[in-house]
């Protein structure tokens, strides 16, 4: 019931432009990490693994996929550091039944009008990361709020989200910039949240721009007034910040590799292949894979709509994500964590960067099921 | 039979072969091929045939996909016919490259150039800001319709030899626009345009519709496009596709017939099949731009060309390989 | 639209002004390499990025690498670097420019531009993408209250250094023998030639500077942005803009342009933050139908 | 500079030049010695000029043999042909305008010793040093002319080569570049002048040859002139 | 009734930032004759030329062809209506067929530069015309070769049958012997002067065999300026005239 005699899986990411930090070479390395803990086989057959650059390019990454699907035998595609690639690929990976789990894909998107029953997006999304930063300042009186964004849809869900959390939970927000994508230069920005006084700068933007503006908060001697949240870091972007202008930073994880034994052990085997520690995409990408092929194992088959059946009635539970339920609209409900960044001299080791301060639950940062998903209804 | 129509015939028996052997080479990926092929060729016809270099084609390309792309998303299951959609993706292109040709044709070289690739910017700003492009989403999931409403093109080989037919219908297209009387024309004006313009020929005007005639076929790429991958993004408006082009049809042979196609499939291919690579690409991609400029300016067809006619010793052939190279332009 | 205080407005303009001073200081650069090479390069976003990543290999790697001794600070870099970004320029200049200079202006183009993305996917192998940062020295840490704004004091060394390399590259040019032989070199290089100047030198050399430049311009921004293998593709469409704007080949054109479009998308931030980028190119195009050449090129 | 006369300067052999296509000089030969002064007389278009640009390499392609102090220059850059001493004033006058005038007067390399100082030149061209600091092109041509001949006595140049040097000038200035050509000529100047006007050659000049058609088709000596002033009309088309 | 004067220009200037290079020039030329330009290099005869084709825009002054006033036109309007150069350096397109080169300006003339759409083939229709005119200057047996390949002289000659071919009615030659041997400039003499039997020829030229076996008028220019007109034999002996431009035996009065 293997289709092919085989199982294959497809880590299809950024190895080349501005996500390849986070996702990249470390995802495959995750990837291979989980199919060695299967053995390299379910259900006799062996597993194998391929990868490619979609270069951010929807239509290359489409075009990639399809090669896979129709002639390489792929049964499953994962990462997508890019919301495009992750919706190209998932139109087509509907037509020609094949599963979809997005680790580094965050878009609500994937979940709302375009969702579909073959998608499972797996380690966290926009909402549930603005929601547990958002939830966890307003709590401790950081009421009024000042957005930076970038001027992309991912910038403007980030910001939608925690727009709607501050809200609900008696936060207001004061003003918002958008800036163009890349950014380069925040002053302006910065100055005028400043300006605004408001109690906390979110950063709704990614990578460098994020970097960037985190380092030019410093410069412009706001962090000592104003609580500076970015809303999307990966532990790969406090590392090329430095803990010297991160330090006391909120912002909320999927995953750090500091968080218990479980994880300290897994990050170690993929710090000795990697000589870096996993960023929550890299984890996510071994737990999306770990789980699908623990999925074919007990459904007895790598038929798509079975195995996506199999998922949904695990509890996922392992190095990366706890106390999963992958829902109907495709997210993977689980635990967050509320991280604070360390300063200097509290961080002992390499990579010790971030305190753990609260276990989210998955239902208070996962937004309800939207009703512009067909699927889940 | 002139060469380049031969060759057509000829290559035209493998490709209407190609979904019978689908584990040979994999249709979708000629169909993309054969896109960035025809996108190729109407860059060339400016390019190689006027001696301008624009670096806005992109948003033609993108563009006319995002037209045809909407069209087919809102109005398929109207029955909009497929056919209608492409057109208006050429027509939009057309009115883009009228507006952008305005502006910008009235400079020449570097100039050109720049004007170009700021009008561009602008059109790429546009689709970062309307909100029915979808942004940095792009739109996917585009119907491909029916065939005069007969054919199903959501079948991959349906669309595989509907894809090939424009194809070639654009690259005879294209071939007749370049041995027409106006190619005629805009060889002449290439060649040398004070004289040209001495004999009574409007330069402006000339260039204006090559470059008209140029968007459309670009317009005409961009549809076929959205239609075989299904889907239309950003990246398409970028600065980055215009780049890619140029790459392909330098890489091929400016001003050459199948040097286009032969670039646009070799940089595809790369994309495709060095995906693995990662970073890689990037240098592999700046190396050819380096070695290409430094030693094979005339490209893959213009070195063949060039030493076919070297072996044949025909001096008086040679001359027309400087086409592959663009020249200083003349001035009164 | 004018609820903005006059105090940020004017945080908004000194914070214009020192973007303003990185695309004057770049765009001379090109401006100087274009008026007597003719050549558009596209390679000075990348010179500018390996220059900065050598003041941080300088001041971080060398002492992991060969011991503490060898750390080489800021001062030390702001020197070496471009020094050596330029040697790599005229390399350049010398194997591969040199023989595009009778061809159309696309094909030194295109070769700056695969010049530029082999330096690129080089640092972006060996560094990856995120990048790195490097603190200003110690001296230029902090900041200074200006009463409507908190100003970095590294940011004023920017400005300060930025105007100060303009006004002394502007003099070399515009008011010494060697800036006379070079707009003359500009002018009619080969009747120059006749008298005896080495116009091939001069040319290289020229292009050396132009690269320096960028490199100058690369330590500077080291310690403000984020290092990575992208920071100059990123900036350089706007400062080919500037050159454009100024006037191809014009120094006094790419300095006042490069501060004046740095003030202007300064502006933009303030009023509509999501044209901040697209500003430029509109001026550009508006700018290029109305005068041909730009603001002070002269149209040949 | 040299005090034997009897030295070669410039010894041009079976120099041919192309621009582009055309091919302007189809086998030039004259010899030039220390302290002469030759014309190059010819019609409009018979290669004179490009005979001048070809010593200094100016021209698209050249070959044949041209000995500078008794050096091969046919495959050397302008600039090292340059330094063996010459001055070139040409036809077109290549004063630079973005450079003052005096700039323009300052700009040339050293290409040898003894060139005059500024006073020298000052003296010599009175009007250039009140338009000193005027832009190169907006001097008149008179005095553009003079600019660019005064230019090239700063650099040390002992071989002069001067392009139709009265051209477009007033007769007084003419004449005064008569003197200074005299002056020249007696402080040890090798000169090479082409020129239409003949009235202004004649007075000057050792040798003159004759070009037509890019070949040198009569040598007349000074003391020949009266008697081959016929055949020197016909040539010269008067 | 045609008017005698086919062109003529009134208070003609243009300035080059500040420098006059052509002066205030009024020039008529006939209808019929054939009118030669001459004076020093500079004296602003191709610029002249640039200004009645419109490749520079004239400061001052207006031009009449036929009585109408072209001034503001531009270049390819005024190829339209009948006035067609040649250059000073050799102006063909060198990588067409030397036959493509006259068919070029013949499918201008007969309308057919924009037609995209059409074969190449269309163009045959002009083949027996193009062959015409390369038979009256003695190129037919070349037509198949690229004009870039031609030699200097032909290249010169092509360029005359190129312009014929628009059958212009005034027809403005720079130089048209420049850079030939003795050969082919007498046989560009002579085709000038078989091609003015039905139209009118303005030439610069500097070659005063040329020009005194062929000219009816002459017109010397000096530093932008009218020196002198009229025919060869008058303006050959004027004093300025000599002075200027073809020098003067006399004794030079020191
Ligand atoms: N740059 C050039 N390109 C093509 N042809 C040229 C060029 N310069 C000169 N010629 C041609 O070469 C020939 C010789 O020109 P040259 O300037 O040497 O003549 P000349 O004897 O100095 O006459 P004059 O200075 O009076 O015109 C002429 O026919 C001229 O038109
Ligand atoms: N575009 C221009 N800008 C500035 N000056 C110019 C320009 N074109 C011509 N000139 C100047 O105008 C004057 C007249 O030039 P023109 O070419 O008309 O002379 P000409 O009589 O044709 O000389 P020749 O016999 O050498 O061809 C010259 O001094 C020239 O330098
Ligand atoms: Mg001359
Ligand atoms: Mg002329």
């Amino acid at each position: 019931q293997v289709s092919d005699d085989v199982v294959k899986i497809g880590v299809l990411n950024d190895l080349s432009g501005i996500y390849s930090d986070l996702s990249g070479q470390g995802s495959v390395t995750a990837a291979r990490l989980a199919i060695e803990e299967m053995g390299g086989k379910v259900l006799g057959k062996p597993v194998e693994l391929v990868f490619a650059d979609h270069q951010n390019k929807p239509d290359v990454a489409a075009n990639l996929a399809r090669g896979w699907f129709d002639q390489g035998k792929v049964d499953m595609v994962t990462d997508f550091p890019t919301a495009s690639t992750a919706l190209a690929v998932m139109e087509i990976a509907k037509q020609k039944n094949r599963i979809v789990m997005p680790s580094s894909g965050l878009a609500t998107a994937i979940l709302g009008e375009k969702c579909n029953a073959l998608t499972a997006q797996w380690t966290t999304n926009t909402y549930a990361l603005a929601a547990g930063t958002a939830r966890a300042l307003v709590k401790e009186g950081k009421k009024s709020w000042y957005f930076i964004t970038a001027d992309y849809t991912f910038g403007h869900s980030l910001e939608k989200d925690a727009t709607e959390v501050i809200n609900a939970d008696g936060g207001k927000v004061v003003g918002s910039s958008r800036h163009p994508f890349p950014g380069g230069d925040f002053s302006s920005f910065l100055l005028k949240a400043q300006a605004s006084g408001a109690d906390v700068i979110a950063l709704a933007n990614a990578g460098n721009d994020t970097v960037n503006a985190i380092k030019q908060a410093n410069e412009y001697g706001i962090t000592r007034k104003q609580v500076v949240a970015p809303l999307l870091t990966y532990i790969s972007d406090v590392h090329s910040i430095g803990l010297e202008k991160a330090q006391g930073m909120y912002l909320s994880e999927a995953f750090y590799w500091d968080f218990d034994e479980r994880s300290r052990a897994w990050s170690k085997k993929f710090f000795e292949k990697q000589k870096r520690m996993p960023t929550a995409a890299q984890a996510g990408v071994y737990s999306a894979t770990l789980s699908y092929l623990k999925a074919v194992q007990a459904a007895g088959t790598d038929e798509a709509k079975a195995v996506m059946a199999q998922l949904r009635k695990m509890t996922i539970d392992d190095a990366v994500i706890r106390h999963g339920k992958l829902r109907e609209d495709g997210a993977l409900v689980h635990d967050m964590l509320l991280l604070q960044v360390k300063s200097p001299s509290e961080s002992k080791v390499p990579w010790d960067y971030y305190k753990v301060k609260t276990v989210l639950k998955g239902a208070d940062v996962y937004p309800a099921i939207s009703p512009a998903c067909q699927v889940a209804k | 039979m002139p060469t380049p129509i031969r060759v057509l015939l000829a290559l035209l028996i493998p490709a209407v072969l190609v979904p019978v052997f689908p584990e040979l080479v994999y249709p979708v990926f000629i169909m993309k091929v054969l896109c960035y092929a025809l996108f190729a060729l109407a860059f060339n016809l400016l390019i190689g045939f006027t001696g301008l270099v624009s670096f806005g084609h992109a948003a033609f390309f993108g563009w006319s996909g995002y037209t045809t792309g909407i069209l087919m998303i809102k109005l398929a299951d109207h029955g909009f016919p497929v056919e209608l959609a492409i057109l208006a993706g050429m027509l939009v292109a057309t009115a883009i490259g009228w507006l952008i040709g305005t502006l910008a044709i009235r400079r020449t070289g570097i100039y050109f150039s720049m004007i170009t690739l700021a009008l561009s910017q602008i059109a790429y700003f546009l689709a970062v800001q309307m909100p029915w492009t979808g942004g940095e989403d792009g739109m996917q999931g585009i119907p491909r319709g029916k065939l005069l409403g007969l054919v199903d093109l959501s079948v991959d080989n349906h669309m595989y030899y509907f894809t090939l037919a424009v194809f070639v219908a654009g690259f005879l297209a294209i071939h007749r626009i370049v041995h027409s009387p106006f190619g005629q024309s805009l060889k002449a004006l290439r060649d040398n345009a004070p004289r040209a313009v001495s004999l009574g020929y409007d330069t402006d005007r000339c260039k204006l519709y090559a470059f008209m005639l140029s968007a459309a076929f670009t317009g005409l790429a961009g549809s076929m496009k959205a239609l075989v991958l299904q889907l239309s993004a950003l990246n398409d408006v970028m600065l980055s596709t215009s780049t890619e082009t140029l790459l392909m049809t330098l890489l091929g042979g400016l001003g050459t017939s199948w040097g286009p196609v032969l670039g646009a499939a070799l940089v595809v291919s790369l994309q495709n099949y060095l995906a693995e690579l990662g970073g890689v690409v990037t240098i592999i991609t700046g190396l050819t731009f380096v070695v290409c400029v430094s030693f094979f300016r005339r490209g893959m067809v213009g070195e063949w060309e060039a030493w076919l006619q070297r072996r044949r010793g025909q001096r008086a052939q040679a001359a027309k390989t400087h086409n592959a190279t663009l020249k200083k332009p003349v001035t009164p | 639209m004018f609820d903005i205080p006059m105090q940020s407005l004017m945080a908004q303009l000194l914070v214009g002004l020192i973007n303003g001073c990185f695309y004057a200081v770049l765009s001379m650069g090109l401006a100087i390499i274009f008026g007597l090479l003719n050549i558009i390069n596209f390679a000075h976003g990348a010179q500018f990025m390996v220059a900065a990543f050598l003041a941080w290999i300088g001041f971080t790697q060398l002492p992991m690498l060969l011991g503490p001794e060898f750390k080489l600070n800021f001062w030390a870099m702001l020197v070496v670097a471009p020094l050596i970004v330029g040697a790599l320029g005229v390399l350049l200049e010398k194997t591969l420019l040199k023989r595009l200079y009778h061809l159309d202006h696309l094909y030194g183009l295109l070769l700056t531009f695969g010049v530029a993305l082999i330096l690129e996917g080089v640092f972006r192998h060996f560094y990856g993408i995120s990048g790195s940062s490097y603190d200003p020295p110690a001296l230029l840490q902090g900041g200074v209250d200006l009463g409507f704004m908190f100003m970095p004091i590294y940011r004023g060394f920017v400005v300060v250094a930025s105007l100060l390399i303009c006004a002394v590259t502007w003099y070399l040019f515009e008011k010494t023998k060697l800036g006379a032989l070079l707009r003359a070199g500009t002018e009619n290089p080969k009747l120059l030639q006749a008298f005896g100047v080495n116009i091939p030198l001069m040319i290289t050399l020229t292009y050396g500077f132009g690269v320096a430049l960028a490199g100058i311009a690369g330590v500077l921004a080291a310690p403000i942005m984020q290092i990575t293998p992208l920071m100059g593709a990123n900036l350089l469409n706007i400062v080919f803009a500037v050159v454009v704007i100024g006037g191809l080949g014009s120094i006094m054109g790419a300095i006042l342009t490069g501060l004046a479009l740095g003030l202007l998308e300064g502006l933009t931030k303030v009023f509509y933050a999501e044209g901040s980028t697209v500003v430029v190119f509109v001026i550009m195009a508006v700018v290029l139908l109305m005068r041909p050449a730009g603001m002070f090129g002269k149209e040949k | 500079m040299s005090d034997t006369k009897s030295s070669t300067v410039l010894s041009i052999k079976d120099l041919n030049a192309w621009y582009g296509e055309s091919h302007v000089l189809q086998g030039i030969n004259l010899e030039v010695k220390a302290g002469e002064c030759v014309t190059l007389l010819g019609r409009n278009g018979a290669g004179r000029t490009s005979t001048l640009r070809s010593i200094l390499g100016l021209v698209g392609k050249r070959t044949g043999s041209i000995m500078v102090d008794g050096k091969e220059t046919i495959a050397m850059p302008p600039h090292r042909i340059a330094r063996l001493g010459l001055g070139y004033c040409p036809e077109e006058r290549g004063i630079y305008a973005s450079l003052t005038a005096e700039e323009n007067l300052l700009l040339l390399p050293k290409v040898g010793d003894g060139g005059m100082s500024l006073e020298q030149i000052y003296g010599m061209f009175p009007n250039l040093k009140e338009r000193a600091h005027s832009p190169g092109t907006r001097l008149s041509g008179g005095e553009q002319q003079m600019l660019a001949m005064a230019r090239i006595l700063r650099t040390g140049a002992n071989l002069l080569l001067l392009d139709e040097i009265t051209e477009g000038l007033a007769p007084v200035i003419v004449q005064k570049l008569g003197q200074v050509i005299r002056e020249l000529k007696a402080r040890g100047f090798t000169l090479v002048l082409v020129e239409q006007n003949f009235r202004f050659a004649k007075h000057l000049a050792d040798r003159h040859y004759v070009i037509e058609h890019g070949r040198v088709v009569e040598t007349i000596a000074a003391s020949e002139v009266a008697a081959k002033q016929s055949r020197l009309d016909e040539l010269l088309g008067i | 009734m045609q008017p005698d004067i086919i062109l003529e220009t009134k208070g003609l200037t243009k300035e080059f930032r500040g420098f006059v290079a052509v002066r205030s020039v009024d020039l008529k030329v006939r209808r019929g004759s054939i009118h030669a330009l001459i004076g020093p290099n500079g004296a602003g005869k191709t610029t002249v030329f640039n200004l009645l084709t419109k490749f520079h825009i004239p400061s001052a002054g207006s031009i009449a062809f036929n009585g109408i006033d072209i001034t503001h036109e531009k270049p390819a309007q005024t190829a339209r209506r009948g006035i067609v150069r040649s250059f000073q350096i050799s102006a063909v397109f060198p990588q067409l067929s030397v036959l493509e080169n006259v068919k070029i300006a013949l499918q201008r003339k007969a309308g057919l530069d924009y037609r995209f759409w059409q074969p190449v083939a269309a163009l045959h229709t002009l083949d027996p015309q193009a062959m015409a005119l390369l038979d009256q200057v003695g190129l037919s047996n070349a037509s198949h070769l690229l004009a870039g390949d031609l030699p200097y002289g032909r290249k010169r000659t092509l360029e005359i049958a190129t312009t014929l071919a628009l059958d212009p009615e005034l027809l403005l030659l720079d130089e048209p012997t420049q850079g030939m041997g003795h050969e082919d400039v007498d046989r560009i003499k002579d085709l000038i002067k078989q091609v003015s039997a039905q139209r009118t020829i303005l030439m610069v030229e500097h070659n005063m065999k040329v020009v005194a076996d062929i000219s009816d008028t002459i017109t010397v220019l000096q530093r932008g300026e009218i020196l002198a007109e009229g025919p060869y034999a008058q303006v050959s002996i004027d004093p300025a005239v000599r002075e200027a431009y073809m020098g003067t035996e006399e004794e030079e009065h020191v």
